[in-house]
């Protein structure tokens, strides 16, 4: 159960060695990896800068990852996300979830990221080929995404089968 | 309203809000007639042309008081810090 | 795209890095590792053997993955799944998938493993601490996960906002 | 029916089925008059003690005709491979 923010790429193989290892209670493990993508022609992006809030940024990250726990039954997780000068094809974020049961796992993690995505202070800066480029806007289905969370029990009905 | 003295808070503003600010944070005194969030954002447009321009759609803008987000009702009584950023973009 | 039948464990560091090197054009990787889960006491599961149907296993496989990636949007997708004798916390099976939007790779990831569970020709043999054990008996919840697939156009509505 | 000669097919076993069978694989001679899986293991029931214990609770067994999945009333003209086995539960 963790957070980290860093301006360090992570490596995922490590991470899950490090989650996993000489643990025999978990089941499912399921991660998400969120990457610059490029583009093409004078539009492709060659520069990716974000930009956070020190502190309000693990608090909320921190928050999110309890409210996750609450619902599902994790036996860990585990929240890394980036800040700084990327490029494309570099990791922003990475979302780790392990529980008894696939379904809690990849509901926790479709969670924290539809969370982490609309509710952690992060701004992400844009700078393309043709010199182009500014602050990205924020996409309306991200808050779309949240509203499939309002009213979710602690544990929701289809993971309570699968216990 | 009561004639309470003028409240200090430290003010910080990332992203675009930082940019037409031309400033990362500030402390300002506040004075007691600015209850709410919204109340703050409108006295900080009369402050200048740098705070219009950050304000200049001032329901875009979020807020947070002491690093948790707040609605613009919130009530600004006790803020220690509060922010202004544009809706998020992580992850 | 490509699918494994094999008694080696896998590196999830490395798949990933092979699925991704040099490609600017992915942002969201998902993964779902499954593995041994272990118990405690005289039930404790000290060894899990994993019988397959070669040739089946495959086909089926490639049924799947070809499946999602006629649903929906993928970069790329690999699925690996091991048979022999595993230990408590070993690896199980793999699937990763890779796409523009973390909507399509969630969504693809869960599809396969749905389907994966239900359909490919794989059958568990437990040993327990105190002797006893046999064949794992299908859940009835891995039946009723596969619904709701059922009637889902080639791309969701959820996905194609997202685009 | 008609008087079709006897079709060879090889039959093969997985999991539960095939322990009780206590064999892999066979291959076997079908009477025509077999049309379908249901009537397949009907008449393999009828074989001995192995069939008619692996077969105890037809429904739960499921079959593969060349590797691909098939109801009981699916057809088994042509089958060079047909497969019994449990209800799979890998991944």
């Amino acid at each position: 159960m963790a957070v980290r923010v860093q301006m360090e790429d992570f490596d995922i193989g490590a991470e899950l060695k490090r989650i996993s290892d000489g643990r025999t209670d978990i089941g499912a493990i399921v991660t998400f990896t969120g990457t610059v993508r490029g583009g093409e022609g004078e539009t492709a992006i060659t520069q990716m800068t974000l930009e956070h809030y020190p502190g309000m940024t693990e608090a909320e990250l921190e928050r999110i990852e309890t409210e996750a726990q609450r619902r599902w039954p994790l036996q860990a997780s585990l929240v890394i996300h980036r800040h700084g000068t990327l490029r494309p094809g570099d990791n922003i974020v990475l979302v780790v979830t392990a529980s008894r049961h696939r379904q809690a796992a990849f509901e926790a993690a479709e969670f924290l990221m539809d969370f982490l995505k609309t509710q952690a202070p992060f701004w992400k800066k844009e700078t393309r080929a043709d010199g182009s480029g500014g602050w990205v806007d924020a996409r309306e289905c991200d808050d779309t995404a949240l509203t499939r969370w309002q009213g979710a029990a602690a544990t929701s009905p289809r993971v309570k089968a699968a216990e | 309203m009561t004639e309470a003295p003028p409240a200090t808070v430290k003010l910080v503003y990332f992203a675009w809000v930082r940019e037409k600010m031309g400033r990362a944070e500030e402390t300002v005194s506040v004075p007691a007639t600015v209850a709410t969030i919204a109340d703050l954002v409108q006295w900080l447009r009369s402050r200048g042309p740098e705070y219009e321009s950050a304000f200049e759609r001032p329901e875009i803008v979020r807020a947070a008081i002491d690093q948790a987000h707040v609605k613009p009702h919130a009530t600004v009584a006790g803020a220690r810090e509060i922010a202004f950023f544009p809706p998020v973009t992580g992850g």
